[in-house]
């Protein structure tokens, strides 16, 4: 079956590896799309520490494609250009069968951010060789609802009404994020959620949705969202006293809570997520051990949950 | 002689005013979906709904009339949403270096100039426009993503303000300044459409493009003009989303020009070209983001949106072609 | 003014269809222009009016040169096109489509009021009577012919090219459309007229010009021709002009199609009919007298609102044509363009598209089979032009009517109806279509012929039913009736008194 | 004037031939690009890239054969890859309970069943095809929510490697499953529409459905028919990403069905329908494809990949159009 020979492989390459350590490597870095300012932090990350690291850096864009991206991996596997691969995957587990072939290929593969294969509540590398430096979707949205309890406390609001704005229903990330969300806004005493609606990962959505929950729940007291979608929800909800807690550690998202607009919001520094998952690949590629099975949440303040307090000091690394 | 005359008119037994309330099957499911709503929600029908309802067409209604308008002169422009980004960078870029009334300028310039590059390869290299356009909007999103390095742009902090202008309520009632817009531009296009011989031509062109050249109609020329025209709207509905978001990316809008071209078809404009009016676009964009709006007001289980979105836009589209009866 | 017309070529894909014409047009005079199908009649008025680029050719107009790129520029210079395949928008009203792209208006904004009033003038003026806010693509397609001389009239162009303007026309309103062409060349205008009605023709014209495989014959005053010089020049040989005598019908011969209480809308009020094996009925009637939609009320093109068919004794399936042919019926519809051919595709797949399942083998099309009965029919029929892999649309406009003539006798039907089955076939191929219908009834088919031209229908069948309000008003025996006689009934404008209060 | 005309037709190549190869311009167009990569990498002319190619074909080839028979018959199927998604967790459900064999078939049943539908509505509720089946995709991925609960489904642990079984190579230089189903179904596909009568009347229909109605052709009852061919095309691409993946989910192949009308009218079938073949599909898609393999290979600086993606498909189209000749 596909696979069995990954050993073999990789074996081989360490060797190899042991070899050229010190010589120049080369990283394919295959993010979400060239069109989303996320995924351009995280290659601004990747490309800084390659060049003080002596190795080089491509982008592939796959526009926000998930099957584009599966043959760009291939491809770049074909045209053996490359020793790193840092996969930002549009689809985790449509991209497994093409990072077998990279790892069987000897090359070293970083899955960043997403999770690479079928389970999102799990840092754990799912395909043999892959190392991870993953944002866990289940424990992002458990920290999401944690920080929405965390607000009704705040303002010692009982009952306290949270409106959940989904990304996308048609996204098993999105629903395994929401449901570990809900699971937490659930537990806690005296917190009702509200309404539950798609909000997407634009201001657009975010301000429809808003609008639209505002006339149903005039009374909410807490909206979780994308921090695209609470940027847009924002101008909806000025002056009534809604807290706002945001997925998504813009520079954007980081001055509305330091500023206190919004009550919190998940941060990760994607930029340093981009060069810790290069100096991750790179220290593999060079023969060095590393930890297979990494959470992004570690090179987060707080473990991810920014509030005010956690964000002092911190500036986002990415626009939106 | 008087027997043919005769024929004539015993067989055209006053169609006119039952055709006429046949055409408006669209608007009896619109209807019914607004009674159902408001009875079924005590929320629908207050100022603020409406205000935000029509705040959330403005800009699908902005496309879908661009796309109702090529759809009746007979082609397709699938380029709008990606015109609508550049155009908004173009927008912002300009604003940063002469100030925000130049940027809009330039913005809606931006719009005009795409639009006819979209029109100029239809006409001249003869390409459908299917294809053209899809070909072109992938070009005009890559110059975007050159332009702007793949990040988002902003104007400069003290210009802000000033550019999120169409993001604003106004006197009427709160409504928003893009609103304002989109039915100023609405309404333009409708009596353009309408009761100007430009208008007419676009049937005409649609309608059959060969007895429109036959007749010595500029086919080519009416033909740039309309994807112009497309491409204004685009960049205004560019300008409104920078100006609520305060900035603009490469990205912007992704995909909404299905939705826009939905919503003209869904209204009733045949896609054959020839047939159709800008009124339609509009009932099919109130469609769409009233069935949304409806399911967010009643707080049904978004599991099951989906399922009912498809089923009333098909319900609808149902009613109106059997209302509207066949022919042959 | 005199337009010169000098060495006119075009050929398409390397076939010469036009070669060297020259010929000189006059203001004031009418100018017949007659060539076989295929000939290149319709491609050189185009190529005048500038609906097609010519190869080679130039007009001089009063001894001017004058450049004619496209249809405006040839509008501008007072040259305008009624062209053989309508060319209007269906989607338009009547009025729209007489002044398309010449609507009146202020400041851009329509007039409709004074295009109304034009309309109004114009009709007065040719004696078409036409609703002007009727859509085009209800109308039946003589009134759209109509519709497409009244635009040319509307433009006041000076140069009038007509290509067989008169070929879906009834008797009477050919005689106005005449009328209308006389007094333009009074007034000054050139008229050039393609017609394969070569009375007609000599009727009108001034001056003739005949063309045959693309070369110019002769041009020469028309009081020195007759029809049998005419034809001589077009084929090249001489021709017989004469109808055949259809055989008579046999005493016990079974009754094949038979229709009973048929009623549409209000087009088919109540239409009642027998045709028995080996006869031929021929239908006349005015232009929207319910002939076309009679035919297509039997054979299940409309599902009729009550009424019943019997093919051979067994009851046909309303409102299914696939079912109709399988009991044995077949009709050639009355537009090639909307109900007939499939354009894009080729002549041969044309010809085999009503009888695919007789030359197939386990739901694969017999290629062979296929090349032979197609081609043997098509040379039967004496279509020209093109190769059989062509697409239809590149051939002439008769030759078309041709293969769709052809598409029908593939799978010999019991029942064979022909909506103006020689519209726009030259003169010896309409002789052959006769013939061959004379022969089909002979071997025992029934035949139902609908024309405008009073004459062929008179000629052809064994009876004829005259059609007014949907409804036969009377039935002449073959040869108790002169054209004069069917026309003053298919007029005759007594009060309607079982009309329904509705339609009045 | 005499000779000079004359000479100048004479000199004119013989119709038939030209004409067949100027329909080539396309396929020019392709192994302009082949050459170009071969020449420019040494990692294009592999075995293992002609193999991943091939894989990296065969989805979007799939749809795009579905989406070039469904054009040809004068229809446009936007619900292909919500019919891929919906097949494909049909497949995995039934692969559960009832082993990979009958889930297989399940899949494939369910694309013809959902294409049927698709078809059945088209014919009987005359709805015009862009839109029915716009809103149908939409009920469609709905349903698909529903099933999995937004889930990603998998097959059990014991049955996950025979349900890949697709995604394994052969004996036949490695080329995959995939591929082979892919190159099988598009061989068929052709056969079909080239060769037998269902075939041409498939040709009629989208050339001039009334004509074909009145030449005794069932329109409805082909229509349908190609509507579930297309399903099936779809559903086996479900089956192959699911396979890949080893899971199926509701957001599928989202997208690709513009991505496979494209390959089908880059390729030279025209939307107007009547006209076109499967082998213009399979080019569009190789063109497509190409484009981006190339850029992969060459490790062109990807800022640049949209917009020279843009102009290659626009100038392949172009070139093609040019040699073709116009069509008054
Ligand atoms: N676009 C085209 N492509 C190829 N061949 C064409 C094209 N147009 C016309 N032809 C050919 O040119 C020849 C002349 O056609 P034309 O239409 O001028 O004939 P015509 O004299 O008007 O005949 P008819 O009396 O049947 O109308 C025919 O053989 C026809 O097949
Ligand atoms: N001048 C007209 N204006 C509008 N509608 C007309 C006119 N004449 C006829 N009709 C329509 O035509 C239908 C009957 O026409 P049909 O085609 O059966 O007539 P026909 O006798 O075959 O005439 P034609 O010679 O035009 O084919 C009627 O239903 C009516 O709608
Ligand atoms: O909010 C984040 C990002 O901003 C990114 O665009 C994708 O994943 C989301 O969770
Ligand atoms: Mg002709
Ligand atoms: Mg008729």
């Amino acid at each position: 079956a596909p696979g069995s020979e990954t050993g073999t492989a990789s074996t081989a390459t360490a060797s190899q590896a042991a070899q050229d350590a010190g010589a120049q490597k080369r990283i394919a870095f295959f993010g979400f799309a060239r069109a989303n300012a996320f995924a351009v932090a995280t290659w601004n990350g990747i490309e800084e520490y390659a060049k003080a690291n002596n190795a080089t850096a491509e982008f592939f864009d796959p526009n926000f494609d998930a099957q584009t991206q599966v043959q760009q991996i291939q491809d770049a596997v074909t045209s053996k250009r490359f020793d790193v691969f840092i996969v930002q995957a549009n689809d985790g587990a449509s991209v497994v069968p093409a990072l077998r072939q990279a790892v069987a290929a000897g090359i070293t593969v970083v899955a960043e951010f997403t999770p690479v294969g079928t389970a999102y509540d799990t840092a754990e590398s799912q395909v043999p060789g892959v190392i991870t430096l993953v944002d866990v979707p289940a424990d992002n949205g458990k920290k999401l609802g944690e920080l929405g309890v965390e607000a009704c406390r705040s303002k010692n609001l009982d009952p306290c009404k949270v409106a959940y704005l989904e990304g996308m229903k048609s996204l098993p990330l999105d629903n395994a994020r929401t449901e570990a969300a809900v699971k937490a806004l659930e537990a806690a005493d005296g917190v009702e959620l509200a309404s539950r609606v798609e909000g997407g990962y634009t201001k657009e959505g975010g301000r429809k949705a808003m609008q639209d929950v505002l006339q149903a729940q005039p009374d909410v007291n807490v909206v979780i969202g994308s921090s695209q979608a609470i940027a847009g929800a924002e101008s909806v909800v000025k002056g009534k006293g809604v807290l706002l807690i945001g997925n998504g550690g813009s520079r954007q998202a980081v001055k509305a809570v330091q500023e206190g607009r919004w009550f919190a919001t998940y941060y990760l520094p994607e930029k340093s997520a981009g060069a810790k998952a290069a100096e991750l690949g790179l220290a593999k590629a060079r023969g060095q051990q590393v930890e297979e099975s990494n959470s992004e949440t570690l090179l987060a303040p707080n473990d991810g949950k920014g509030t005010k307090e956690a964000l002092a000091g911190v500036t986002g690394e990415y626009d939106e | 002689m008087t027997a043919t005359t005769a024929d004539v008119k015993d067989v055209k037994a006053a169609p006119g005013r039952s055709a006429r309330l046949r055409d408006l099957g669209i608007v009896l499911g619109v209807v019914l979906i607004i009674v159902v709503l408001s009875v079924s929600t005590s929320t629908f029908l207050t100022t603020g709904n409406l205000v935000n309802l029509l705040d959330q067409a403005a800009v699908v209604g902005l496309l879908a009339t661009a796309a109702t308008l090529v759809i009746i002169s007979g082609s397709f422009d699938l380029s709008i949403t990606a015109v609508l980004a550049l155009s908004a960078i173009v927008a912002v870029a300009v604003t940063n270096v002469a100030g925000v009334g130049p940027g809009m300028v330039a913005g809606v310039l931006a719009g005009a100039v795409l639009g006819m590059i979209n029109g100029i390869v239809v006409v001249r290299i003869k390409v459908h426009s299917f294809i053209a356009t899809l070909a072109l909007s992938i070009i005009y999103r890559g110059v975007a993503v050159i332009l702007t390095a793949g990040a988002i742009v902003y104007p400069a902090e003290d210009r802000a303000t000033a550019f999120q202008a169409l993001s604003w309520p106004t006197v009427l009632g709160g409504v928003t300044a893009a609103s304002l817009l989109f039915l100023l531009v609405v309404a333009v296009c409708w009596i353009v459409l309408a009761r100007t011989t430009f208008g007419r031509r676009v049937y005409a062109i649609g309608g059959n493009e060969e007895a429109a050249r036959l007749s010595g109609i500029r086919v080519g020329q009416i033909k740039v003009a309309v994807f112009a025209i497309s491409g204004v709207c685009a960049a205004l509905g560019g300008l409104i989303l920078a100006a609520r978001g305060g900035s603009a990316q490469a990205s912007l809008a992704t995909g909404m020009e299905m939705t826009a071209i939905a919503a003209a078809v869904v209204g009733g404009t045949s896609v054959m070209g020839g047939e159709g009016a800008i009124w339609r676009g509009l009932i099919g964009v109130l469609l769409i983001t009233l069935i949304g709006n409806g399911f967010n007001l009643l707080g049904w289980d978004t599991i099951y949106q989906q399922v009912v979105q498809g089923a009333l836009i098909l319900g609808a589209v149902s009613l109106d072609r059997l209302l509207r009866g066949r022919r042959s | 003014m005199r337009i010169d017309l000098e060495g006119f070529g075009k050929s398409y894909g390397g076939v010469p269809v036009l070669r060297d014409v020259s010929f000189t047009l006059h203001g004031g005079r009418v100018h017949g222009l007659l060539g076989e199908n295929g000939a290149g009649k319709s491609t050189l008025l185009k190529a005048v009016c500038g609906a097609v680029a010519p190869d080679t050719g130039r007009i001089l107009l009063d001894g001017r040169p004058i450049t004619v790129g496209s249809p405006r520029d040839a509008l501008r210079h007072g040259f305008t096109l009624i062209s053989q395949e309508l060319a209007l928008v269906p989607a338009m009203t009547v009025l729209d489509n007489v002044y398309l792209g010449r609507w009146r208006n202020r400041l851009g904004w329509r007039d409709r009021r004074a295009d109304r009033r034009r309309f109004a003038e114009l009709t007065e003026r040719t004696g078409f009577e036409l609703d002007p806010s009727a859509l085009v693509r209800d109308l039946p397609i003589a009134a759209q012919q109509q519709v497409e001389v009244l635009r040319a009239l509307a433009s006041g162009a000076s140069v009038i090219g007509m290509d067989e303007p008169t070929a879906l026309l009834t008797q009477n309103e050919t005689e106005r459309l005449m009328e209308v062409i006389r007094r333009l060349a009074a007034d000054g205008a050139a008229v050039v007229l393609i017609s394969h009605f070569l009375e007609e023709v000599l009727s009108v014209c001034d001056d003739v010009t005949v063309l045959r495989d693309g070369r110019h014959i002769r041009t020469g005053p028309a009081v020195e021709q007759t029809p049998q010089s005419l034809v001589g020049d077009m084929v090249g040989r001489p021709v017989e002009l004469l109808y055949p005598e259809p055989r008579p019908v046999r005493e016990d011969a079974p009754v094949l199609l038979s229709a009973r209480g048929l009623r549409r809308g209000t087009a088919v009020r109540d239409v009642s009919l027998d045709i028995r094996a080996g006869e031929i009925v021929g239908i006349a009637g005015l232009v929207g007298s319910g002939r076309s939609e009679t035919l297509r009320a039997i054979f299940g093109a409309d599902a009729p609102d009550a009424g019943v068919v019997e093919v051979a004794g067994q009851a046909v399936p309303a409102g299914s044509p696939a079912r109709s042919m399988k009991a044995g019926l077949a009709m050639v519809p009355e537009s090639r363009k909307d109900q007939g051919l499939v354009l894009g595709r080729s002549v041969r797949e044309n010809v085999a598209l009503a009888s695919l399942g007789t030359r197939q083998r386990a739901g694969f099309v017999r290629g062979g089979a296929e090349r032979e009965a197609a081609g043997a029919m098509l040379t039967g029929l004496d279509v020209r032009g093109s190769d059989l892999g062509g697409p239809v649309w590149t051939l002439s406009g008769g030759n078309q009517q041709k293969v769709l003539f052809g598409k029908w006798l593939m799978d010999r039907p019991k029942v064979l109806m022909v909506d103006e089955p020689t519209r726009g076939v030259d003169v010896g191929a309409k002789g052959q279509i006769h013939q061959l219908l004379v022969e089909l009834a002979a071997e025992g088919m029934a035949v139902l012929v609908v024309s405008s031209e009073v004459e062929e229908v008179l000629g052809l069948a064994h009876r004829v039913l005259v059609m007014r309000h949907g409804r036969f008003v009377g039935e002449f025996a073959r040869g108790r009736a002169t054209p004069e006689q069917v026309v003053a009934l298919a007029f005759a404008d007594t009060p309607d008194t079982e009309l329904p209060e509705e339609n009045r």
